[in-house]
């Protein structure tokens, strides 16, 4: 048992922190740009891929560099030539723009490396397991992963906290001209905070895709659970996201891990019911079932008791 | 008679900052009040807490002898006190008919009815057109409210406002940058709109208030200096210190 | 002469997508190779195979199925997903009784949930592939001969066709080493997961010295990879841990490990003729492999169906179906049992290896080596099924 | 310093200005009357580049017609809108410090300063802009700009909505300013103010100037003041 | 640019022809489209299409009418489905007796049921609040179906069989035709009462609190009830969408109410154009045409549509009805006919462009997919050989020499523009 929570805990721990990578860039496109960027992950995914390809030719390190870059770049440019048209229609303009555009990139994606998984690998020095317990190792890569991703979280706040770029953004979505007026350059702001942004993404794809494996469905199996994530942490705020993925990572992986189901706490509250009857499933239902819809169960509830999220200060 | 609003000790703070600071007024059924003071005196406050927008800290207000402390503004706009704001406030998309019309539609009782359809209710629409011509829009009915010129907005806000009928009307700086021949229509627009209603409102332009109200009280940090009417609040002294300062002479 | 289309409704996109093209491939080599340039049926009439997507949806493959027959097809081929088989056997079904006119044959190259050839059973389905109770059956009897497995772990996909291997298992478990104890029977969602590390981490806790798995596509490629981190080194039996990316991302880790119940034998090849066939299709579709040679024996038995009817009505063409004897590439002899339509035939056990391979899958220089081979006769189980058949 | 010569300017097809011209010098107050709807605004904007300008706007002997709004006041211009254009998401402090365009360089103008002018301000420095009352929004985009260290600095209707007391100070506030070496350009209602603080004075007709003079001049002219100004 | 805008006012004074013209029509058309496209596909196709008009319109009542942006939508369209699917199966089992085209109604039932339930808290609040909540909801019920096997059933879904209704006057629902009469009545039906409802009260104040949630409490409305009551209509109606689904294809799964559906639904209705009652019509109609047609054709339409969405909200943000409105003032002053021939002129060459871009990019997919040796292939009926220069070449400078001209036709077409819009002395001020 206790094995099984050790590990469950560091599992936890490294798919929170996994999650915050791609957390943090949504949080400066959406939760700051107010952008509902649903490509978010497809950019991840573009990470992923990139790196692979460089990998091939140049190995792991210079991919890890090149393809966030890459990732970042192409950001920037779909900002300045795309959703800085779309800006001007309002956010649901934007969000079909990224739902499109992650539509785009899928097919893309499959018509450039196919449909395969590819056989994209941690590298060498990283290929051992860096500590055993219970017999059971931990493999040093995904000790590298934490490091990764808290690297980024202390980065991102200090760049925040330190300068007014938060302000700027903010200031710049609701009243763009003004801001100008006051000498901001807003259009390369926004460009290169999306930029970053995608960057951020590309660079969890990046150590995420011999991890999680490299596919082109990796975009859609996180699902929206990145928005989960920045919403139930509040809006604007990197803590938040950072403390609801860690929250989130936990919850899934021990929902997973304890196998608890409903009828074992009627069998402790020895309340007796029939297999058969139509609710069934529900006195069948484990925890491991419920894995997969207990962040949206949270995210509908602090939505509706507490709607600025953990850390937010705004609720839109 | 019952007075059309009464407060007593009206209490609002924002956080440690108190904003209003105990005001009691009485504001007679039919009168024309205006309520003037420095800037950040509290007049808006004073009208949000009215009308519902804010709740209160303390203190109660009655509307027609019954108590509306607090309740929803909805709830108080039905018991006939109805609004205009100081930062425009309309439907932008919606043409101004349908700005108007959606003003009377609660006092004509259609409530949530979607059982009715609008374009059929004859005297609905009348209504609109009469009130859309008291204002003078009723040649840019079509246009979306948001295209309105600045001026016109104003107007619209007065007509939304007083469409309802509601017999306590609070106007919050309606004249605000307008131009003088602006300035003029409009004050006999509120003139013909608020006829045998109580009209309460806020304004920095003494033109406007010496020429339309019957009583004047002057809010000061959130306190009432002093309620009386145009003459004797131009020769008091206090308000000069606090609020005329110089203007008094050209008024 | 008139083409006659095959419609193959299967995964092109989605996380099956790789299963699926690479299915497609099969069908188009085969119908080419053993048909086509053999101057095609009834008459120099070629097979031509209408892949249409269905994401592994019942739902988008009914769509995909009413679009099929809208373009006057009457053969549908389709293997990924149970689940799916059961929608189209029923709409299949359906259809035929509603338009006597218009008839479709299934014919499941895949799709093994034991239903369909027993409560679910339908004259119009025909299964090509060996049910999941035939094929654990197999697998069964390779975990008997292993004295030191003592605790088995099951986990597989939340389908109806996860939910047999797991019934089956237990059942024969049961039957034939009622000492072994299940330390875990878990169903997780199909296609949506990200991760399997916790479930390795569960598994590894267990104590568990064997694990029972009907994963396929993205499904097994997480679960190969993460039983691997955790470095829990016990028999992993399978029913699809080989090709379309799975052997390429296992490699080294599975070596030895991971062991596969299928038709067909690979390696070492039966004969030449299967040589020659496997180069052929290697030759053409360099990424792929022969991943599924059943598919070979579909479009052959569907052939020879044809020429026997002496024409393509379905209704003709199933009755020639119905009770078939054949000789596979491989020289093995298989019979379509008619009680239940499900095809009988020799059974292998694979073990992931890279010693002496002939035929690598993923290009990988691993492969499938076979280990023990079940005859067909013997693997033949008893059915519940009662088909109406028409007229 | 700002030199403009037949300016032009569009909103779609409406022909708004017809050829403005007019100058402000180093250190002066220049004020700019007229109607509503003469588009002094117009002209405003279109030097800050808000509304795209035809014509030349010549600052400190640099053409800065065409350029984009925010390189325009890094050249050093200010602009104070009419419609009170806080951030309303944001604290009165938050507001002042976006209008700093370069946090490394030191101003002629600190926080402090403002709240000595606004003691309104610094009671309120921690609340939302948004939720400042009118006169207070007035009072923060001035300061705003300001904090932004303009050489010039244009300021449309700054009385609009301010208690006549406040009004006063605002004129005393303006001189200020131009102490401190700061040219303004003033679009003003109120005519009292206009002429008690201003150097030069502009009149505007319909798109383009009718009048200049100074305010004596003006007080003197009856006829201008009864044809443009509607005294 | 809302259609309330347009039609408001005048509508109380206009014909009685008018306002029936339309409706008349549109029944008409419903009645005679078999009789044109009578093949299988095509009443497939079109049922489809009723199908999605239906639950795009339901949508839009929340995002268009009460501005109400929702991820979740598919829930009360799925929902409505498997409630009609099981009481299919009821009326098989004979366990009560209904005729099948009275179905749906339950479906909207339920999802009326649902709305209410959930619109009691997800509709406290406008914005990001209730897109978040609408989100969480949809994932919870998707995820949900699959595990409570016992209604939803699970991976496979619930299928059950049409034809086991009573069947009256000779009609079992047999024969796609005879559905598609049935999704057509519903379809007409429900379209009609969504654009009454548009023009009642409760309609007007969604609009007014779409735009101004605050200013409308100050008019005597609680912008929450507002939001309540469209959101439980939409439920509503969604769920009848869903009843015809579930009678169409006689199978429910969790996809009917999974992310997926929800995020079609937004498009078809915001390619549409939102701002128009028609919008998810024209957004539905064409969807389905580019769901059902294109893929015949391509292998990658997907790619394709992408790029349509992509291209939409950058060109024409108020969706494909706003290019009609576009032409709305010019139609009035009869001067379409002045755009004929510029249409014409800057049309015929970006076509050609879009054939040398699509040629491009069906070849380098060949390429990619075909296996090896294949280098034959065919486009539009045109054999050729992918490895040749020749095709190339041609693709590329059909490409190029379209875009070129097209370039060298835009000003031409521009002035032709502002002519055919130019307003006229009477409409003066009236500006939208
Ligand atoms: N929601 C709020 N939170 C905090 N402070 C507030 C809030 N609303 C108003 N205030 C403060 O209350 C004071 C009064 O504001 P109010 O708008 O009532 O002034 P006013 O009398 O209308 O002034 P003006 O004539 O300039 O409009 C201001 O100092 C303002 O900053
Ligand atoms: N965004 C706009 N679109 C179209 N016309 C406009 C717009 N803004 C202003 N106008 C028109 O341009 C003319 C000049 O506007 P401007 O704001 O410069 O006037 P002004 O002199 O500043 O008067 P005011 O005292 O109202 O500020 C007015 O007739 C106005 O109606
Ligand atoms: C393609 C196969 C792996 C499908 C699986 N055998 C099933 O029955 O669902
Ligand atoms: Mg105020
Ligand atoms: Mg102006």
């Amino acid at each position: 048992m206790s094995e099984l929570l050790f590990f469950s805990l560091l599992n936890g721990i490294v798919t929170g922190l996994l999650l915050f990578m791609l957390a943090s860039g949504l949080t400066l496109i959406f939760s700051m740009m107010g952008v509902l960027n649903f490509a978010h992950a497809s950019f991840y995914m573009l990470g992923a891929y990139f790196a692979y390809t460089i990998s091939l030719y140049v190995g792991f390190w210079l991919g890890l560099i090149l393809a966030p870059l890459l990732v970042g770049v192409l950001g920037a440019l779909v900002e300045r030539y795309g959703l800085r048209y779309v800006h001007r229609w309002g956010h649901v303009a934007e969000l079909i723009f990224t739902f499109g555009l992650a539509f785009l990139i899928e097919e893309v994606v499959q018509f450039i490396w196919g449909k395969e998984t590819k056989a994209y690998h941690e590298p060498e020095i990283l290929q051992f397991s860096l500590f055993t317990f219970f017999g059971q190792d931990f493999p040093a890569y995904k000790a590298f992963m934490l490091l990764v991703s808290i690297a980024i979280f202390i980065v991102l706040l200090l760049i925040l906290t330190r300068s007014r770029i938060g302000l700027i953004i903010q200031a710049a979505i609701t009243h763009p001209n003004m801001t100008a007026m006051l000498g901001h350059n807003v259009p390369l702001v926004f460009m290169g905070v999306f930029g970053v942004g995608c960057a951020l993404a590309g660079l969890a794809g990046v150590i995420a895709g011999p991890a999680l494996g490299t596919f082109p469905g990796m975009a859609v199996v996180l699902g929206s659970i990145v928005f989960v994530i920045v919403v139930v942490g509040g809006l604007g705020s990197l803590t938040g996201a950072f403390v609801a993925s860690l929250l989130i990572g936990l919850l899934q992986t021990f929902a997973i891990a304890l196998d608890y189901s409903v009828s074992d706490l009627l069998a402790v509250l020895n309340i007796s019911v029939d297999a058969e009857s139509a609710l069934r499933d529900l006195w069948a239902l484990s925890l491991p079932q419920v894995a997969p819809i207990l962040p949206y169960l949270l995210l509908v509830l602090i939505l509706i008791f507490r709607p600025t999220g953990l850390f937010g200060k705004r609720e839109t | 008679m019952t007075s059309a609003i009464a407060l007593k000790g009206v209490v609002k703070s924002f956080g440690p900052t108190q904003i209003i600071r105990g005001v009691d007024l009485d504001i007679r059924q039919g009168e024309r009040h205006a309520i003037i003071g420095p800037n950040g005196a509290g007049k808006s406050t004073l009208f949000h807490l009215i009308s519902g927008r804010y709740t209160l800290t303390g203190g109660s207000v009655h509307l027609k002898g019954e108590e509306i402390s607090n309740l929803p503004p909805y709830e108080i706009y039905r018991k006939g006190l109805s609004r205009s704001f100081q930062v425009t406030n309309l439907f932008p998309q919606m043409s101004v008919f349908e700005n108007v019309r959606c003003g009377l539609m609660w006092v004509k009782n259609y409530r949530y009815s979607f059982w009715h359809l609008v374009d059929r209710e004859r005297d609905l629409n009348r209504r609109v057109m009469e009130v859309l011509e008291e204002i003078g829009l009723a040649n840019r009915q079509h246009v979306p409210a948001g295209v309105l010129t600045y001026a016109e907005q104003r107007a619209l806000e007065i007509g939304i406002a007083a469409a309802g009928g509601a017999d306590v009307i609070m106007l919050d700086e309606p004249t605000a940058g307008m131009s003088h021949s602006e300035t003029d229509q409009a004050i006999s627009l509120i003139r013909k709109v608020t006829e045998g209603r109580t009209l309460v409102m806020v304004e920095h332009d003494m033109g406007v208030v010496f020429d339309l109200a019957d009583r004047i009280s002057v809010l000061v940090y959130g306190e009432i200096i002093a309620t009386d009417t145009p003459e004797n609040i131009r020769n008091n002294k206090a308000v000069q210190e606090a609020y005329l300062g110089a203007e008094a002479e050209h008024a | 002469a008139e083409k006659i289309k095959i419609a193959f409704i299967d995964p092109l996109s989605g996380p099956f997508a790789a299963t699926g093209t690479n299915g497609l491939q099969q069908f188009i080599y085969a119908a080419d190779e053993l048909v086509n340039k053999k101057g095609g049926v009834l008459g120099g009439r070629e097979f031509e195979i209408v892949p249409l997507d269905n994401k592994v949806s019942p739902k988008e493959s009914l769509v995909q199925l009413k679009r099929a027959i809208g373009d006057g097809i009457h053969y549908v081929v389709q293997g990924n997903s149970s689940g799916v088989a059961n929608a189209l056997t029923d709409a299949i079904s359906k259809h035929n009784r509603r338009n006597p006119d218009s008839r479709v044959i299934l014919l499941n190259y895949s799709a093994v949930d034991p239903a369909l050839t027993n409560e679910k059973c339908s004259y119009w389905h025909f299964r090509f592939d060996a049910g999941a109770d035939i094929k654990m059956n197999a697998l069964t009897d390779a975990i008997k001969n292993n004295s030191n497995i003592k605790k088995v772990y099951i986990i597989g996909q939340d389908y109806s066709f996860g939910k047999a291997v797991a019934s089956s298992a237990i059942q024969f478990l049961g039957e034939k080493r009622p000492d072994i104890e299940i330390v875990g029977n878990e169903l997780h969602p199909i296609g949506k997961v990200k991760d399997f590390t916790p479930y390795a981490t569960k598994i590894r806790a267990s104590g568990a010295d064997a694990v029972i798995t009907g994963n396929w596509g993205a499904d097994m490629v997480g679960l190969g990879k993460a039983i691997g981190e955790t470095g829990l080194d016990v028999p992993i039996y399978t029913y699809y841990a080989a090709n379309d990316g799975i052997t390429k991302t296992i490699g080294e880790g599975g070596k030895n490990r991971i062991r596969l119940v299928h038709e067909g034998p690979v390696n070492p090849p039966s004969n030449d003729v299967y040589k020659a066939y496997h180069t052929g299709f290697k030759a053409k579709n360099p990424d792929k492999d022969v991943s599924q040679f059943r598919i070979v024996n579909v479009i052959q038995m569907l052939a020879k169906a044809m020429e026997q009817a002496g024409s393509e009505k379905p209704i003709e063409v199933a009755k020639q179906l119905e009770g078939m004897e054949f000789t596979t590439l491989h020289g093995e002899k298989v019979v379509m049992r008619s009680d239940d339509h499900q095809l009988i035939q020799p059974i292998h056990i694979s073990v992931h290896t890279n010693e002496n391979i002939t035929f690598d899958s993923d290009n990988s220089g691993y492969g499938m080596r076979t280990e023990s081979t079940i005859a067909a006769a013997d693997t033949a189980l008893p059915t519940t099924c009662k088909m109406e058949r028409p007229e | 310093m700002l030199e403009v010569k037949d300016l032009h300017a569009y909103y779609g097809k409406s022909h708004i200005l017809q050829g403005v011209t007019f100058n402000v010098k180093e250190g002066e107050i220049v004020s700019l009357l007229g109607r509503n709807g003469v588009g002094r605004s117009t002209t405003i904007k279109s030097i800050m580049g808000e509304v795209a300008p035809q014509g030349s706007i010549l600052y400190r002997g640099r053409q800065i017609a065409g350029l984009k709004a925010h390189e325009i006041a890094r050249c050093g211009l200010g602009y104070v809108p009419e419609n009170r254009d806080v951030f309303p998401g944001m604290t009165v402090r938050q507001n002042l410090l976006l209008g700093i365009k370069d946090m490394k360089v030191e101003g002629r103008w600190k926080m402090d300063d403002m709240f000595d002018m606004f003691p309104n301000l610094r009671n309120r420095a921690d609340v939302d802009a948004g939720v400042l009352s009118g006169g207070e929004q007035q009072m923060l985009t001035m300061c705003r700009t300001l904090m932004g260290d303009p050489d010039l600095i244009m300021i449309d209707e700054p009385t609009e909505g301010l208690a006549p007391k406040i009004v006063e100070q605002v004129g005393d506030l303006l001189s200020e300013i131009a102490r401190r070496g700061v040219s303004i350009l003033l679009v003003e209602q109120k005519l009292a103010i206009a002429l008690k603080i201003s150097h030069r004075l502009y009149v505007m007709g319909h798109g383009h100037m009718v009048y200049e003079g100074t305010p004596d001049e003006l007080k003197a002219n009856e006829q201008i003041r009864k044809e443009w100004l509607e005294v | 640019m809302t259609d309330t805008t347009h039609l408001n006012g005048g509508e109380a004074t206009a014909p009685l022809v008018k306002r029936l013209g339309p409706w008349i029509g549109l029944a008409a058309l419903l009645v005679v489209l078999p009789m044109i496209f009578s093949t299988n596909s095509a009443i497939y196709t079109m049922n489809l299409m009723g199908i999605f008009v239906v639950f795009a319109l339901s949508y839009n009542m929340l995002l268009g009418q009460g501005g109400m942006l929702s991820f979740g939508h598919a829930v009360y369209f799925g929902l409505g489905g498997f409630m009609s699917m099981h009481l299919v199966n009821y009326i098989e089992e004979e366990i009560f007796v209904l005729p099948i085209f009275l179905v749906p109604i339950f479906g909207g039932l339920i999802g009326l049921v649902f709305g209410v339930i959930i619109g009691s808290f997800s509709t406290r609040r406008a914005g990001t609040v209730f897109a978040m909540i609408s989100l969480g909801i949809g994932e919870l019920m998707a995820a949900s179906s699959l595990i409570f096997v016992a209604f939803f059933g699970g991976e496979e879904g619930v299928s059950g069989d049409r034809t086991m209704g009573p069947n009256i006057l000779g009609v079992d629902f047999a024969q796609d035709i005879e559905v598609y009469y049935l999704i057509a009545a519903w379809a007409f039906v429900t379209i009609l009462l969504m654009y009454l409802f548009s023009r009642t009260p409760m309609g007007r104040m969604a609009n007014a609190v779409r735009d101004n949630e605050e200013r409308a409490e100050f008019i005597g409305y609680s912008q929450r009830k507002v939001r309540f009551i469209s959101f439980c209509a939409s439920g509503f109606f969604a769920g009848i969408a869903g009843g015809l689904f579930a009678i169409n294809f006689e199978i429910v799964t969790e996809e009917n109410l999974n992310a997926m559906t929800s995020g079609v639904v937004l498009l078809m209705a915001y390619i549409g154009g939102v701002g128009f009652f028609i919008g998810p019509i024209i957004g539905a109609v064409v969807f389905t045409l580019l769901q059902t047609l294109l893929s015949n054709y391509t292998e990658i339409w997907q790619l394709y549509v992408g790029v349509l969405f992509v291209l939409t909200v950058m060109y024409v943000p108020q969706g494909l009805t706003g290019i009609l409105a576009m032409h709305g003032p010019a139609f009035r002053m009869q001067r379409l006919g002045i755009l004929v021939v510029p249409y014409i002129r800057a049309g015929l060459p970006t076509a050609l462009m879009l054939c040398g871009i699509i040629g491009f990019l069906e070849m380098i997919h060949h390429l990619r997919a075909a296996a090896v040796g294949e280098t034959g292939m065919s486009l539009a009926g045109i054999e050729f050989d992918t490895h040749a220069v020749m095709p190339w070449v041609v693709v590329v400078l059909m490409g190029s020499v379209g875009a070129f001209l097209t370039k060298t036709q835009m000003p031409q077409l521009r002035e032709a523009w502002d002519q055919a819009n130019a307003p006229l002395a009477s409409d003066k001020g009236v500006t939208s």
